[in-house]
């Protein structure tokens, strides 16, 4: 029993980590104004591009040294990532373009990126089939080597490959810098008001790139995660699924705190996986248990909004481009 | 449908001979066309698996790109029709679908194009549909899902042996797609594969209601593990079960291509349809203008059942011999896979039961499947129709 | 006082698309000076202000600091330079304290230490006798208590020029005198001050010299002590103007609206209506005095249908019929289909009684649309109101189809009242109604507030400038923080009686 | 703070607002951005596959237009997407960013296949078909009401709630798909009615597609009306704009909200429809194909004017199936056609900027007071 309960924790954090990426790297984009529908697509383009850094270097050498393997699908990833997000910045911040469907955009043609280049890359350098990254994979799923000694305290906290514990580092990071530093309250400040932050003295364009393009590489990783750790290292084209969209219900869920976000990811991922492990399920009623997280995000939304308490509800110019000159 | 059966069994193995003479045939100069249509691209392992055989076709055949033409990531709908239709437009001679789903499309289409021949993997209505130029292929899987089941025995014993759990403990687990014949008759092919070698070996199955979703059927597969499974495996299209097992360092047996490389250090085997010799015949069919078989079954001796390399390093001593000599058998007639006398329902020896093989809404049973102390499946049409929960699996059953 | 001004600026111009904020204007502040900047609304006052604070980036022109000439491009240069400006519109962020508020965009290095700048914040209050609580949210204040985290923005920052754009709008006359004390002690100190307002009497009290623009360019600069009101309202407009207002005395007075007892509070508890009472009859002006923000709006919406009340009845005698209806509670659609004739000019302009987006004629629509039974809409009639409210009221504007936005303030108020006379009321409310509008056309609206009056409507004029309100209005009301003070006949009322009155409640919250 | 007099550093450029552009030159930057973008993307074609970019155009209006059935089936899916960009417009008139247009579609579809599956053989043909059309605008408009109502109450984010009941909506088809699953076990329903066609909507002259097609022509005409002259259409442009506005001339926003959701709602579970009964016949997961998003980008790209996303929706179509047609014709993956269909949005949405906007150069503005 104690160890079923250890797997389905086990289970529903691995199935957050991708979430907590993507819903960290969105409330950090959404602190600054930017509501960036796009983070979909950027996961995905996350995911890919680490897939496209392992895949050369995997192929350009027979002794990888592990370092490396970690470290160039993770730069590749970040890299990837993070000029979908400069794509997005540059339309909606210096051309001022609607920021939902500059974001759809993207996220169509992110989603298209990965599917393309995990569907055929194989194919252009002459191998064929799915990408299988087995060493990679191997280097990230790595976990701390007395995990399987400690039983069900070791699978519920030790079992995790170390991209899992950056998410939740990132997540307190983040917490922290938006809370109690000077950058986090001048990065609010240009999300809440930026003609005020303007007059402040603060670089409102600045600001809005760097949360928009660190916010991106954050989710990206969430993608690198997925098919590194998760999938181990198989690209399957359309396997990352709509966890994008889930991270963004998620900044709601956890009122714009990236620390909230991460039990609100764990609980997301639970709720993903739950019906494997209530036995005797028929198929159909499967299909009705796989509607909770949505359902789920739905009953927040509306308890959220029924509280209306002010610090609840989302940066107040979230959506909106700002024209220093508009009136 | 009494009177269909011997033309079937006939059309069967006869066909399945004739093949392997007139594979090498080369029709470049021919102004031969055809069409494939799959479900998804390489990615999956069930198309890929088809793709691949399409290609090593077009190059036995020494067809050029242009006259073989693919549509992939087609979805079981109306765009399948589309696709046939478009394929049909371009001039092609012969459409092949991939996907189960296609079937009623595929349909359709050759209504619509008699002058086309109409080719469908794994569907169930050509013998029954009437069209002259609609026609069902499959192959006897389940004998090669029965060779495969031997490998996961032999591992098994290994375990046990090496002490890491006793013979009762011995159970695997399976992730099976959905549960219609085909899936139900797949596993129950493997686990009297298994049984053969390991007697007290027991299975539990969880199906994902999906064909193709990565975490599900990772997830599934954690599930089977943590309910105790020592040998996972599947019948469902992605990578996910295989690399939760390498992941929990648990064996695996795949389904449609090795997952060795992937999967060094866990996958044992892997069985797989071969559509080439399937794809030759009915290309050659058509570029010869002969008739194609309503219902081809293809078998091991026209290669069209296949076991991929053992993973050496992981499979148990011995394997190879065992699985040769089941093979042996099997060809020789002297081993049916579904041999009343090896499994129970319910505690009690099969001697009759009446399957469901012509189509219709109402899924009535309508023909007599057990006869000479084996269950005849797949000679009365190619795809699959025992759907029999035997004792020992554990699978879902709904009403 | 130092030869070099400390700000100069040589023939800045700035365009808005067709729109000529500023042209060719030059002027320059001293150390140790405060100048006032003088002019009608639209004539580019805080555009040229914005400039200096790096708002806007001028189409032309230099400005120099000090003497050598700057390139400002952002706020930031603005600040480096040492400028601190009080916009006239309040740049807080809502859910930030007053604290973090004030220390935004400062450079101090290393880590952000919100209590100790909590302490030199109120340092900085003992020491200006301001009361603030550092750790207040904005949305939890009033307007004064903004207009003060405001003031010590800037002097927290410690600017060396200052501009302040209209500070005194939503300020009593005591909170001015406050105001205008510290700003006498910064030019002492040797800073430079720049001053925005309209009000006269400030100007001539406060002020060491004025520049007056008019239309965007720079008329005059003049010593304050060698000018008198007459001669800069003249600067102002640009022709000698007699300003009066025919006062009738009101006939055939009944009474029209009773309110009785209402209450009314914010979303987070604060009450905004306190217990409200009063009468507006037919056939006179019953003005409204008060600082900005002391329940003006919500008053005038609750009559409309607009705000939920607490408690109390808002009773309209219908003039026909004389019977007694209770307008509490009641949409504004309920209310119009009760047959009472209200019409209302609220204070936002743009976003509540038009539709910026929309042009002269789809505005006009938004009172009369519903009419007629068809599903189709009515375009003809609002198209020739339009085209007749633009004759009469003399809007300024390329046609009816030009998109409201467009328009400058004062055009916009007229297709505003306009329109609400045009329904033939029974009840007009006005708050502001010439507020964005130059000195003729306020005299053409109080013109028409009279008309209304004289043919037995009952007129509500919420109004900022107490001279006015003297002149126009039959009895004055005055409110504080949501209460009524007073309720003054105007024909005999003095402007100290008023201010007194519009303090009663309020005063010491700002400057205990 | 010591304060060296910084160095005079002008600007390169600055940008200010500009004024409306005549028609004939905003249209110019818009046949500009698209060519660019026609251009970026040969590139990128050519750059992961080698070919030729003139085949690849050719082979992109092949798919369109290669045959008459291509033609037509142009035709028939720009139609559907034509009528869930309608249905979504109004809400977006509104601002209310209706991303819930998929899940309401797939309800339609549900709808209708229910209606087909569940009483196809019990009644009378045009009894079915009247049935159907209320059944599935029915089930449309519930799934664009309910997060109407809690906007309209409690100002509940829409985005997210459409969004999730997109989600709602797939799992919901998932689990009926499991119900009348044909053949048993296999979790797909299959043709519906296969032999009898019950509930499928008949040929017009010999055209399948034909009937969708008018049907989506008419709530093409009907919309572009009820928006621009219709009471209901000025009042959701009001409440669009500014919901204190509207109040304060009486509007009950509540009501107008809700009812502007209910028709996109209804026009979602038209879209349905037209799928089920119209075209596929069958009832799966992916039925509405992603089109409730591309739905967002074709009513955004025309303005909102319903007549206007004839053309845009026809673009999006067109790059699609031309997409498509290139990873057929050199065996390339279709998410190519994402790639490309992503790129030349980029372009289009980054050209409203030269629009509204116009850079000032400095140099030019000192060029421009030595002049004067
Ligand atoms: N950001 C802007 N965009 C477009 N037009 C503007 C902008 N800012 C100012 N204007 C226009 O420039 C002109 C001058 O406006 P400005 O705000 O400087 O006037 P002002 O003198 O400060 O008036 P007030 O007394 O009302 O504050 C007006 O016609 C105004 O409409
Ligand atoms: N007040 C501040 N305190 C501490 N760090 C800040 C502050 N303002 C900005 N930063 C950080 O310092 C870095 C530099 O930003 P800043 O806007 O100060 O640049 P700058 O050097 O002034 O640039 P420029 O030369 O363009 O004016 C940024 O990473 C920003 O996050
Ligand atoms: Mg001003
Ligand atoms: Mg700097």
């Amino acid at each position: 029993m104690l160890e079923t309960l250890a797997l389905v924790i086990q289970r529903a954090v691995v199935q957050g980590i991708p979430l907590l990426y993507g819903s960290t790297g969105e409330i950090i984009t959404e602190k600054s104004g930017n509501l960036n529908l796009g983070i979909p697509g950027i996961m995905y383009v996350g995911g890919i591009s680490g897939v496209i850094g392992a895949f050369f270097y995997e192929r350009s050498t027979e002794n990888p040294s592990s370092v490396l393997l970690v470290l160039i699908p993770l730069l590749a990833s970040l890299l990837g990532s993070g000029l979908m997000a400069l794509i997005y910045s540059f339309l909606t911040i210096t051309l001022r373009a609607n920021q939902n469907v500059t974001g759809l955009t993207l996220t169509i043609f992110g989603t298209g990126f990965g599917n393309f280049f995990g569907g055929s890359m194989a194919q252009l350098f002459g191998e064929g089939g799915s990408i299988a990254l087995t060493k990679t994979s191997l280097a990230f799923q790595t976990s701390l080597p007395f995990a399987e000694k400690l039983g069900a305290v070791g699978t519920i906290f030790f079992s995790y490959g170390f991209l899992a514990y950056l998410a939740i580092i990132i997540a307190l990071v983040a917490s922290y810098v938006l809370k109690k530093t000077r950058v986090g309250l001048q990065l609010r400040a240009v999300g809440e008001n930026p003609a005020t932050a303007d007059a402040a003295g603060i670089n409102v364009t600045r600001y809005k790139y760097a949360a928009t393009i660190i916010g991106g590489a954050i989710a990206g990783l969430g993608g690198l995660y997925f098919v590194m750790d998760y999938t181990s290292g198989v690209w399957t084209n359309g396997g990352f699924g709509d966890r994008g969209w889930l991270a963004i219900a998620l900044v709601i869920f956890a009122l714009w705190k990236p620390n909230v976000s991460i039990l609100g990811s764990i609980l997301f991922g639970g709720l993903y996986v739950i019906y494997l492990f209530i036995p005797n399920l028929a198929r159909s009623t499967q299909e009705l248990f796989k509607m909770l997280p949505y359902v789920v995000t739905i009953i927040v939304l509306i308890v959220v909004s029924m509280r209306k308490k002010r610090e609840y509800q989302p940066p107040e110019h979230l959506g909106l481009s700002y024209f220093r000159e508009e009136r | 449908s009494e009177q269909t059966q011997p033309t079937d069994d006939e059309g069967t193995s006869a066909n399945a001979e004739n093949l392997t003479d007139g594979a090498a045939e080369d029709l470049s100069n021919s102004d031969i066309k055809v069409g494939f249509i799959f479900l998804h691209d390489e990615n999956s392992t069930y198309d890929k698996n088809f793709i691949d055989a399409a290609r090593a076709a077009q190059a036995a055949l020494n067809l050029s790109d242009e006259q073989v033409l693919f549509k992939t990531n087609i979805p079981e709908g109306q765009e399948c029709y589309e696709a046939a239709a478009e394929l049909v437009d371009e001039g092609c001679d012969v459409v092949f679908a991939d996907s189960f789903g296609h079937e009623s499309y595929m349909i359709q289409a050759a209504t619509e194009f008699p002058e086309v021949q109409f080719c469908h993997a794994t569907g169930t209505r050509a013998h029954t549909e009437g069209l002259s130029n609609y026609h069902n292929a499959f192959a006897s899987i389940y004998e090669g899902r029965y060779l495969a089941g031997i490998v996961a025995g032999m591992k098994l014993n290994e375990m046990i042996e090496a002490g890491e759990f006793t013979a009762e403990e011995a159970k695997m687990g399976y992730v099976g797609a959905f549960p219609y014949a085909e899936v139900i008759s797949g596993y129950t092919s493997f686990y009297l594969g298994a049984k053969s070698v390991c007697p007290t070996v027991t299975m539990t199955v969880k199906y994902t209601s999906s064909w193709f979703d990565e975490a599900l059927e990772k997830e599934a597969a954690n599930a089977l593990i943590q309910e105790g499974c020592k040998l996972i495996s599947q019948h469902a299209d992605s990578m996910g079960a295989p690399t939760a097992c390498e992941t929990a360092g648990v064996p695996n047996v795949s389904y449609n291509g090795s997952t060795a490389s992937a999967c060094p250090n866990t996958a044992l085997v892997s069985s797989r349809v071969n559509w080439e010799p399937y794809f030759e015949y009915m290309i050659n069919c058509v570029a010869k203008g002969e008739a194609i078989d309503a219902d081809w079954c293809g078998s091991l001796q026209s290669g069209s059942v296949e076991l991929s390399e053992l993973n050496e390093g992981v499979v148990a001593e011995g394997t190879a011999e065992a699985v040769a000599e089941a093979k042996a058998k099997l060809e020789a007639g002297e081993l049916h896979v579904f041999d009343t006398s090896t499994f129970t329902v319910d505690g009690e020896t099969l001697t009759s039961y009446m399957a469901d093989v012509d189509t219709d809404d109402a899924y009535t049973p309508d023909t007599e499947a057990i006869s000479d102390g084996y269950f005849h499946e797949s000679e009365y049409r190619s795809a699959p129709y025992f759907d029999i929960i035997i004792d020992g699996i554990d699978a879902p059953v709904e009403e | 006082m130092s030869e070099t001004p400390a700000l100069e600026l040589r023939h800045i111009s700035k365009r808005f698309g067709s729109v000529i904020a500023n042209h060719d204007v030059s002027m320059s502040v001293r150390k140790g000076e405060i100048l006032s900047v003088l002019g009608e609304n639209g004539s580019g006052k805080t555009t040229l202000m914005n400039m200096i604070a790096g708002i806007y980036y001028p189409d032309d022109g230099q400005i120099l600091i000090n003497g050598s000439e700057v390139v400002i491009r952002s706020p930031k240069d603005a600040y480096e330079h040492k400028i601190g400006m009080i916009h006239q519109h309040f740049k807080l962020v809502e859910v930030f304290t007053a604290t973090e508020n004030i220390v935004l965009g400062l450079r101090d290095k290393g880590r952000i230490d919100l209590k100790k700048a909590a302490e030199n914040i109120r340092e900085i209050s003992g020491k200006y006798g301001f009361d603030i609580d550092p750790d207040k949210k904005i949305y939890q204040m009033s307007v004064s208590e903004k207009q003060t985290v405001e003031i010590i923005k800037v002097l927290y920052r410690g600017a060396d020029i200052l501009i302040l754009d209209e500070p005194t709008a939503v300020l009593t006359p005591q909170e001015t005198q406050k105001l205008f004390a510290v700003l006498r002690r910064m030019r002492d100190d040797g800073k430079a001050i720049i001053i925005i307002t309209h009000k006269l009497h400030e100007v001539l009290s406060l002020s060491d010299r004025v520049s007056v623009l008019r239309k965007g360019e720079h008329i005059a600069t003049v010593v304050t002590a060698e000018t008198s009101e007459s001669a800069l309202t003249e600067m102002m407009v640009g022709k000698k103007i007699s300003l009066n207002i025919n006062r009738s005395e009101p006939k055939n007075l009944t009474e029209r609206l009773m309110v009785k007892n209402i209450n009314c509070s914010s979303r987070e508890g604060v009450k905004l209506l306190d217990n409200v009472s009063f009468t507006a009859r037919s056939g006179e002006i019953l003005g409204i005095a008060g600082i900005a923000g002391s329940g003006q709006r919500e008053l005038l919406e609750s009559i409309a249908g607009l705000q939920h009340l607490d408690s109390g009845e808002i009773l309209y005698l219908d003039p026909k019929t004389g019977k007694e209806e209770n307008l509490r509670d009641k949409t504004p659609l309920q209310i119009r289909e009760m047959g009472v004739r209200l019409s209302f000019v609220p204070e936002d302009r743009l976003g509540m009684g038009l539709v910026g987006n929309m042009d002269i004629a789809d505005n006009m629509m938004l009172r009369s649309y519903r009419r007629g039974k068809s599903i189709f809409l009515e375009k003809k009639q609002p198209r020739t109101l339009a085209e007749e409210i633009i004759k009469q009221l003399e809007v300024v504007t390329p046609g009816v189809s030009t998109p409201v936005r467009r328009l400058s303030g004062g055009n916009v108020q007229k297709v505003l009242v306009g329109r609400e006379i045009a329904s033939s009321p029974s009840v007009l409310m006005a708050a502001y109604p010439v507020r964005g509008l130059d000195i003729n056309s306020s005299y053409l609206i109080y013109k028409l507030l009279n008309e209304q009056k004289e043919n037995g409507v009952a007129v509500i004029f919420v109004g900022e400038d107490l001279d006015v309100l003297l002149e126009l209005c039959d009895r004055i009301m005055v409110i504080g923080s949501g209460k009524i003070t007073g309720i003054v006949d105007a024909r005999g009322a003095t402007k100290e009686e008023i201010g007194l009155l519009m303090t009663k409640t309020e005063g010491g919250e700002m400057y205990a | 703070m010591p304060n060296p007099t910084p160095a005079k550093r002008e600007p390169l450029f600055h940008i200010v607002k500009r004024d409306a552009l005549p028609l004939w030159k905003s249209i110019l930057v818009r046949v500009v951005a698209i060519l660019l973008a026609l251009l970026v993307s040969a590139i990128v074609v050519v750059f992961v596959t080698d070919l030729n970019p003139l085949d690849v155009y050719k082979s992109m209006f092949d798919g369109a237009f290669g045959t008459s059935r291509k033609i037509w089936s142009t035709l028939q899916n720009t139609a559907i997407l034509l009528c869930i960009s309608l249905a979504v417009t109004p809400a977006f008139k509104m601002r209310f960013w209706n991303i819930g247009a998929e899940g309401q579609v797939m309800v339609g579809c549900l709808g209708t296949a229910a209606c087909m599956i569940l009483i196809g053989d019990k009644v009378p043909s045009p009894v079915l078909m009247l049935i159907m059309v209320v059944v599935s605008i029915a089930c449309g408009t519930l799934w664009g009401v309910l997060p109407a109502i809690f906007k309209a109450y409690w100002n509940t984010n829409e985005t997210l709630f459409t969004l999730m009941m997109n989600y709602v909506a797939i799992q919901l088809v998932s689990f009926f798909c499991t119900v009348w699953e044909n053949p048993k076990g296999s979790a797909t329903i299959g043709m519906i009615n296969m032999s009898s066609k019950a509930g499928w909507f008949p040929s017009l002259f010999g055209q399948k597609y034909l009937l969708n097609i008018l049907i989506v022509l008419v709530l093409t005409v009907g919309m572009y009306i009820y928006l621009k002259y219709n009471k209901h259409g000025y009042e959701i442009a009001v409440v669009g704009e500014s919901q204190n506005t509207a109040r304060y001339v009486g509007m009950n926003v509540k009501k107008i909200i809700i009812r502007t959701m209910a028709l996109s709602g209804a026009i979602c579970g038209v879209a349905g429809l037209l799928l089920v009964a119209g075209t596929d016949h069958t009832l799966t997961t992916s039925s509405a194909g992603g089109m409730g998003f591309t739905a967002i980008m074709v009513s955004w790209l025309a303005k909102f004017n319903p007549l206007l996303m004839i053309l845009t929706s026809f673009l999006i179509v067109f790059l699609e199936r031309g997409a498509g047609e290139i990873a057929t014709d050199f065996r390339l993956n279709e998410s190519i056609a994402d790639i490309l269909t992503g790129i030349i949005l980029f372009f289009i949405i980054g050209c409203e900027f030269f629009v509204n906007y116009q850079i000032v150069f400095t140099k030019k503005r000192k060029e421009a007071a030595a002049d004067a």
